[in-house]
């Protein structure tokens, strides 16, 4: 089973990354990794927002919705669940620790529209994952997104200083450049399959 | 300080004013890409000696594609045209030297094109392109003409020679059907080495002859176009990883010396990964660099479903060049001892 | 907003704030199912679908939905809309929801339909709140199209899968990779007619 | 540590270039004493801090030597008549900075005689630190080196930085120039006479004079004139440019780090140029102030390039004739050397206490290309002795980025050049350095 | 307090209308969704054994690569006329999943592809009938993937070599099962193939 874990952890994180092969989480990528404070900001938010609800979600899927047959109410319910969890996190992180809130609570609000932040469950629903081969999966998706943000910040800053044709300045050539790196990351493809 | 000359002194004999230094160095960016190119020329020669007149269509339709598409690109954008400082050249070159010689003349067109049009020229032109253009050019071409770009033909060594018998690359044999075959193909151990070294093999056109690319590769050592830190990196990890997990019989029985003459190692680490532009500029950072490409290629070319590891590995350290350049910025002079004081 | 007229209406959706070109909302459908026309017409039908139900629904109940629990509510509208579509969806049109159930579902995430109840709806009459709904995702619905198209024809050579050429120009341009040039291409492609033929400045950069 | 005497391992910094010495040029040519100039030009601010106060009125006659202006402040010194003669305008002048500064202009009257009252001190050993101090700021003496640093003030440490070593630099790394290595040569004694009042000023008991060793001859000669004073040391240096900074001079020969930002005195030393400590000899020995020093005239520019004992205020013009005159393709004048030096409009301006040279390029040796792309070469990174980053540096600036060069440690750059030399695409970072200095200083106000 | 219950009933109310609607649909769409997996299904089989009269049935489990597998018999006027299987082989990115079927020689009848995730416009190739035609007829020991010409054999598709060997593979093992279950002295040593 751990090899199974082990194995959802690196193909969702490099070879089936969300970013690079399934093409989720774009509008965030794209909006916060024009400066890396923001794209590191975003990473550390999201893997933590990303791996609890997946753990509730799991939690709620096997033991309310499968033995009630309310899966065709996943939508409805793991949507709630993330934003339920978000709001609660928001509120917790301004009483607890204001000063990570003032770093990261932007970034929550964020969170709660993002596409992979709802995939994750529903893959884990429709794959019938158990509890650490969700976690592995949330984890994974989580750091392979963050390695998306944080690469290209890097690159952007750098693109900045470029002379790029006026046409494809900002978004045209953001999404130029994730496709080269896309294509870079085809290198992965084929190493595990799942 | 560009002060203009005061009128009522009225300048004497038309002196030049600048800010110094006054003297530079000879060297320019021309002189510098037409020496790369010019250290390809060995690895040239072999492979149009090997591949005969189809792989010297093949250079020259990429190169010419390569310069007009830099050309035509500057003069639709407005910019200075450039297409002569030899860089152009060099990525046509490339691009060339890293497709079969079984490809129509359409392909290494493509790359050149994507290489020079998308990947360069879009990010702002030389000295801005974040990946190395003539390996998206080829990476480009293969994912799209995947038929083509990976049937090999045998060498022939001979330049009239038109229809050729394909085979499988050295690489793509210890894949597919392990060592006892590929040693089966080449008859001895002997002979498999020297083939290797010599350029006797199927493969990407300049890839094929690691004596002609370590001579290119001297001479560029000498003139101190490349350094040591990625060609040498690069190549150790892939030894000693190949070595450690490349055998059947358990760890430490891999055949570490195939794997390092054949595929495109050589060229890639020498000519490809040690692209200014696309690679790091601080030496520890270079490390780093050569060292992940290299265990990228191991664990593409152990693990992953496609034979051949460089190409993806270097296009995939391209992505982490800024980054690695970021994160390992040199320790300016006196930093630390400020530190210290401070505290 | 009263007495929007609904050429404007349309004139918004489709050109002006054009969901996926111009406002650079919800893109990852734009790039995730448009390997071919007809993936990128259905899943745009489905959005079009939702967009003008959810619209429609709002606006009915807008001023029955309380204020403080406003953004909650719209979201709940919306994931009941997307469930009805997934649930549809999955018994009538096997073949298609294989391939795209998973981007169906996440139709709930995308800031586009949110903002547009939020923006339009709450604050509008039920037929322009449905007509605006409407457009946006037909604006949604012909970008998808468009970007299909030139996947399709150069990836595989066809179109809605009727083979057009009798080669495959460019097989890259099916893969996530010529998802991703295919936008980029196409973005720079219209801000470059914007810009020269009518003045404008170019895409933003969103949200989602 | 090496020893003094390896001839191989010579210390030195990491970091560097060798542009070509091109000092055999002048380097065997023996000082000549250039004519008394008919005019000379004194300006004002020929130093680091408050220009000097004029004291003279128009036609009004004065000595060589006499005082003419006098210090502003404490970072200030006097200025000197250096020829006998009349006062024949105050007023703005050209200067080799690049701009017009007020200068006292004196019209000789030929007979070039030293202001009376000088004092001869052949008992100075006993004078006390302050009184030694007092006859440095008294006689004008600033950084000979080129930095032009009033002198008195490095020898004031405040009480926290205690100063245990000083360092005389005899590196002359610039290309080209000769004038320290003729002075070593030729006035060894007085070195190191100079090295000994400065080492009493400071209460120091360790002296160095690093020296590269490209110029043996001179590093025999100091090494003999120093011998009766073990502690002197004469350091030979590797051959590298620019190991005449004093940050560097300090790690090739004490092996310490000046920290970023810092002084020489945070590590406890003070660095004076050789000829400096020449000066500071002849002030408090022949109690004779600043008034002449070494300049050489070379390049391919000029005839016969020469070393010259020269007045301060002669303008470059006379020195040029002097030298044989410009060749037909002469196009360009550099006060100073190649690398730090400062191109001038005019050959009107004068030579001032900080001209350490006049360099004469012809337009063969021109280099009129303009700048391209950084291709990110790194020779850029590999050769800044202060270990930047001048690539990233120069593109930020090229884009206006100013806050960004500075995170990359802009202000660390003390515009050596050296990157500028290297860079196959000939961009100008130090100018562009220069720039974003002062737009970040406007900034500030 | 007034208008915390405001907004409880407010969020109640459409909470009831969403589920009503949701309900709805749920409750009409699912069986017809069920129906239509089983008509899928059935079609799938039947497909695969045309001839047969009666419903096929299921005869049994079986696993492969660590899943779960079945295998159907199908008759004609009570008489076996083919065995069917689900199957599967490890390709490039993904398990390809397929429907096969013999005779009762045991020569493949047919070959249906169920799913796969491989890539498209390469992998994806296999779906195409020009490479899965080449099974049809071939027995077990013929069963084997060739990198170059070959009638006799199954011919890889070039650039997607791994993704033909999964499926040759995934028959192969399906066809070794129900010529165990089902077959007379037909080999099925795999030692006898070069696997
Ligand atoms: C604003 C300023 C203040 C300085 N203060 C001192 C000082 O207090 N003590 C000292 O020994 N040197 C002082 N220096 C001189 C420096 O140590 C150094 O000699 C001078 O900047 C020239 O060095 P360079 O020619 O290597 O650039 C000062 C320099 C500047 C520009
Ligand atoms: C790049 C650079 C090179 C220098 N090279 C020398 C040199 O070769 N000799 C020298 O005396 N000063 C040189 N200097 C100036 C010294 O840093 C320092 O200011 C001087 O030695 C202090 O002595 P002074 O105050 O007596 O001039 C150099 C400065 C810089 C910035
Ligand atoms: C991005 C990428 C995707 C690939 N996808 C597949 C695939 O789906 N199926 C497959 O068999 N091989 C795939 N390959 C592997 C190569 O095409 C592999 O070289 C090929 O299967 C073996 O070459 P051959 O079939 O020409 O002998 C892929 C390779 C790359 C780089
Ligand atoms: C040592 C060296 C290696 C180079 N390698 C490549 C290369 O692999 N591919 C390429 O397109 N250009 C290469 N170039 C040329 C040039 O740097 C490249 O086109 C830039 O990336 C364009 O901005 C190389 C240049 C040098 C000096
Ligand atoms: S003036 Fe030039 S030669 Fe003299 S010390 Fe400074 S840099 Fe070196
Ligand atoms: S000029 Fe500045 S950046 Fe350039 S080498 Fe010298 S210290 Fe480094
Ligand atoms: S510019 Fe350089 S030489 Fe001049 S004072 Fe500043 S640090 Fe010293
Ligand atoms: S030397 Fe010039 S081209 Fe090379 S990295 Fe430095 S600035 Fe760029
Ligand atoms: S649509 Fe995917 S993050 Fe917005």
């Amino acid at each position: 089973m751990w090899e199974k874990v082990f194995t959802i952890f690196i193909a969702s994180a490099l070879i089936n990354n969300f970013v690079f092969a399934r093409y989720l989480g774009l509008c965030i990528f794209f909006g916060v990794t024009k400066r890396m404070e923001t794209a590191v900001g975003m990473s550390v938010t999201f893997t933590m927002v990303m791996v609890i609800s997946a753990v509730l979600s799991w939690f709620i899927y096997m033991y309310v919705m499968v033995p009630y047959s309310l899966g065709f109410l996943k939508i409805v319910i793991f949507i709630g669940i993330v934003a339920a969890f978000v709001q609660a996190a928001d509120t917790m992180m301004k009483k607890i620790a204001p000063t990570l809130y003032y770093k990261l609570g932007i970034y929550l609000a964020l969170i709660v529209t993002n596409c992979i932040i709802l995939a994750v469950p529903l893959i884990n629903a429709d794959e019938h994952y158990g509890l650490f081969e969700s976690i592995a999966l949330a984890l994974g998706s989580g750091a392979g997104f963050s390695l998306a943000l944080i690469i290209m910040a890097s690159i952007r800053e750098r693109l900045d200083l470029a002379d790029v044709p006026k046409s494809f300045q900002g978004l045209p050539i953001a999404f130029v450049l994730t496709g080269l790196i896309a294509l870079a990351f085809l290198g992965f493809s084929g190493m595990i399959t799942l | 300080m560009e002060a203009s000359p005061k009128k009522e002194q009225p300048a004497q004999p038309n002196l030049i004013v600048s800010v110094g230094p006054h003297v530079r160095t000879e060297e320019s960016v021309q002189a510098i890409m037409w020496s790369v190119s010019g250290a390809l020329l060995p690895a040239t020669l072999m492979a149009v000696y090997y591949f005969g007149m189809r792989a010297l269509s093949i250079i020259l339709v990429s190169i010419v594609t390569a310069i007009i598409s830099e050309a035509v690109t500057q003069k639709i954008l407005k910019k200075p045209v450039t297409a002569s400082d030899g860089s152009a050249f060099l990525t046509g070159l490339l691009v060339a030297l890293n497709v079969p010689s079984s490809v129509s003349l359409y392909i290494p067109a493509v790359g050149s094109f994507v290489a020079i049009v998308i990947t360069k020229q879009l990010f702002g032109g030389l000295g801005y392109n974040i990946f190395n253009p003539a390996l998206i050019g080829r990476a480009f071409v293969l994912i799209s003409f995947p038929k083509q770009m990976t049937t090999y033909f045998e060498p022939v060594a001979s330049i009239m020679s038109a229809d050729a018998k394909t085979t499988a690359t050295p690489l793509g044999i210890l894949k597919e059907d392990g060592l006892a075959r590929l040693l089966e193909v080449f008859h001895t151990k002997s002979a498999l080495y020297g083939d290797l070294f010599w350029g006797n093999r199927a493969g990407s056109l300049g890839e094929t002859s690691v004596a002609a690319l370590l001579l290119g590769a001297a001479f560029l050592m000498i003139k101190r176009y490349i350094t040591w830190h990625i060609p040498v990196t690069f190549i150790a990890t892939v030894g000693a990883l190949t070595w450690i997990f490349g055998g059947k019989a358990g760890l430490f029985t891999g055949e570490a010396l195939i794997h390092l003459m054949s595929g495109g190692l050589i060229m890639g680490a020498f000519f490809m990964a040690t692209d200014y532009v696309t690679g790091p500029s601080i030496r520890s950072a270079q490390i780093v660099f050569g060292v992940g490409a290299g265990a990228l290629t191991a664990l593409i070319r152990l693990k992953g479903g496609y034979p051949e590891g460089v190409m993806f590995a270097i296009l995939l350290m391209n992505c982490f060049a800024p980054l690695l350049d970021r994160r390992m910025r040199s320790r300016v002079f006196g930093k630390a001892e400020a530190k210290e004081i401070r505290k | 907003m009263t007495n929007v007229s609904y050429g404007t209406i349309f004139k918004n959706g489709i050109f002006g704030e054009n969901p996926v070109f111009r406002l650079a909302l919800s893109l990852c459908p734009a790039v995730a199912v448009t390997s071919g026309v007809k993936n990128g017409f259905l899943m745009g039908v489905a959005v079009l679908f939702v967009m003008t139900m959810v619209n429609a629904t709002v606006s009915l109940i807008r001023n029955f939905i309380h204020p403080k629990v406003r953004i909650p509510s719209y979201m709940f509208i919306i994931a009941t809309w997307v469930t009805v579509t997934d649930l549809v969806m999955a018994a009538y049109s096997r073949a298609v929801y294989k391939d795209m159930g998973l981007y169906i579902m996440l139709i709930v995430a995308f800031a586009i339909v949110l903002s547009r109840a939020e923006v339009f709806a709450s604050k509008n009459t039920f037929w322009p709140s449905v007509a605006d709904g409407f457009a946006m995702g037909l604006g949604f619905l012909l970008a998808l199209v468009l970007i299909g198209v030139f996947r399709e024809l150069l990836g595989k050579g066809s179109l809605w899968g009727h083979a057009i050429l009798d080669s495959k120009p460019l097989l890259i341009m099916i893969l996530p990779t010529g998802g991703f040039f295919a936008m980029g291409l196409l973005m720079g492609m219209l801000n470059w007619i914007d810009r020269k033929f009518f003045g404008g400045t170019g895409a933003s950069s969103g949200g989602h | 540590m090496q020893t003094t005497g390896s001839v191989k391992a010579y210390t030195t910094f990491s970091g560097g270039i060798h542009p070509a010495e091109n000092k055999e040029l002048t380097s065997r040519k023996p000082t000549v004493t250039a004519a008394t100039p008919a005019r000379a030009i004194i300006p004002v601010s020929q130093h680091i801090g408050a220009p000097s106060k004029p004291l003279v009125t128009i036609g009004q006659e004065v000595k060589k030597g006499e005082k003419i202006g006098e210090s502003a402040g404490f970072v200030s010194v006097p200025v000197h008549a250096s020829i006998s003669g009349k006062v024949s305008a105050i007023g703005a002048f050209p200067h080799p900075f690049g701009t017009n500064i007020q200068s006292i202009v004196i019209e000789s009257d030929g007979k070039d005689e030293w202001v009376p009252g000088l004092v001869e001190r052949p008992d100075y050993g006993k004078l006390s630190a302050e009184e030694l101090k007092t006859i440095v700021q008294e006689a004008g003496i600033v950084g000979l080196g080129g930095a032009t640093f009033p002198t008195h003030v490095k020898l004031s440490p405040p009480k926290e930085k205690p100063v245990d070593v000083v360092i005389l630099n005899g590196a002359e790394c610039e290309p080209y120039l000769t004038s320290d290595h003729r002075l070593m040569l030729e006035r060894p004694i007085d070195i190191v006479e100079g090295m000994k009042i400065l080492m009493k000023v400071l209460g120091v008991k360790k002296g160095y004079i690093g020296i590269e060793s490209n110029k043996p001859d001179a590093i025999e000669v100091m090494k003999k004139a120093a011998a009766g004073s073990p502690e002197i040391v004469v350091w030979p240096m590797k051959v590298k440019y620019p190991q005449g900074a004093e940050k560097m001079l300090i790690k090739a020969t004490v092996n310490r780090t000046v920290p970023a930002g810092g002084l020489p005195m945070d590590v406890g030393v003070v660095v004076q140029n050789v000829g400096t400590a020449a000066a500071i000899y002849g002030a408090v020995r022949h109690g004779r102030p600043l008034v002449e020093r070494y300049v050489t005239v070379t390049g391919r520019g000029v005839r016969e390039p020469k070393n010259f004992l020269a007045r301060i205020g002669t303008p470059f013009s006379q020195l040029i004739e002097e030298a044989g005159g410009l060749t037909e393709g002469a196009a360009k004048v550099i006060s100073g050397g190649p690398m730090m030096g400062v191109s001038q409009f005019t050959l009107d301006v004068p030579v001032i206490k900080g001209t350490s040279g006049i360099l004469v390029l012809p337009k063969t040796e021109v280099s009129v290309r303009s700048y391209g792309p950084c291709i990110r070469c790194a020779r850029c990174v590999d050769a800044c002795p202060m270990k930047l980053q001048p690539s990233m540096i120069g593109l930020f600036i090229e884009k206006g980025h100013y806050e960004d060069a500075k995170d990359y440690n802009l202000m660390d750059c003390f515009e050596c050049g050296s990157c500028t030399f290297v860079c196959p695409s000939n961009r100008p970072m130090v100018q562009w350095v220069k720039k974003a200095k002062k737009e970040l200083a406007k900034k500030k106000n | 307090m007034k208008e915390m219950l405001r907004i409880t009933i407010s969020l109640v109310v459409i909470f009831i209308a969403a589920a009503g609607i949701m309900g709805m649909v749920y409750k009409t769409t699912s069986p017809v969704k069920f129906k239509a997996e089983k008509k899928e299904k059935e079609e799938a089989l039947k497909g695969m054994a045309p001839e047969a009269t009666e419903p096929i049935t299921k005869a049994g489990d079986w696993s492969n690569h660590g899943k779960n597998y079945e295998y159907f018999r199908a008759t004609a006027s009570g008489k076996s006329i083919a065995y069917i299987a689900t199957t599967a082989g490890k390709g490039y990115s993904s398990y390809i999943k397929m429907l096969i079927s013999v005779d009762t020689d045991m020569r493949v009848k047919g070959i249906k592809i169920l799913g796969h995730g491989e890539t498209p416009g390469l992998g994806d190739q296999i779906e195409e009938a020009p490479f899965l035609d080449q099974f049809k007829g071939k027995t077990f020991t013929q069963l084997v993937l060739i990198k170059g010409e070959t009638k006799e054999n199954i011919q890889a598709i070039s650039g997607a070599t791994i993704s033909c060997r999964a499926v040759t593979n995934g028959v192969r093992d399906g066809v070794q099962l129900l010529a165990e279950k089902y077959g007379s002295g037909v080999t099925t040593s795999v030692s006898e193939v070069q696997k």
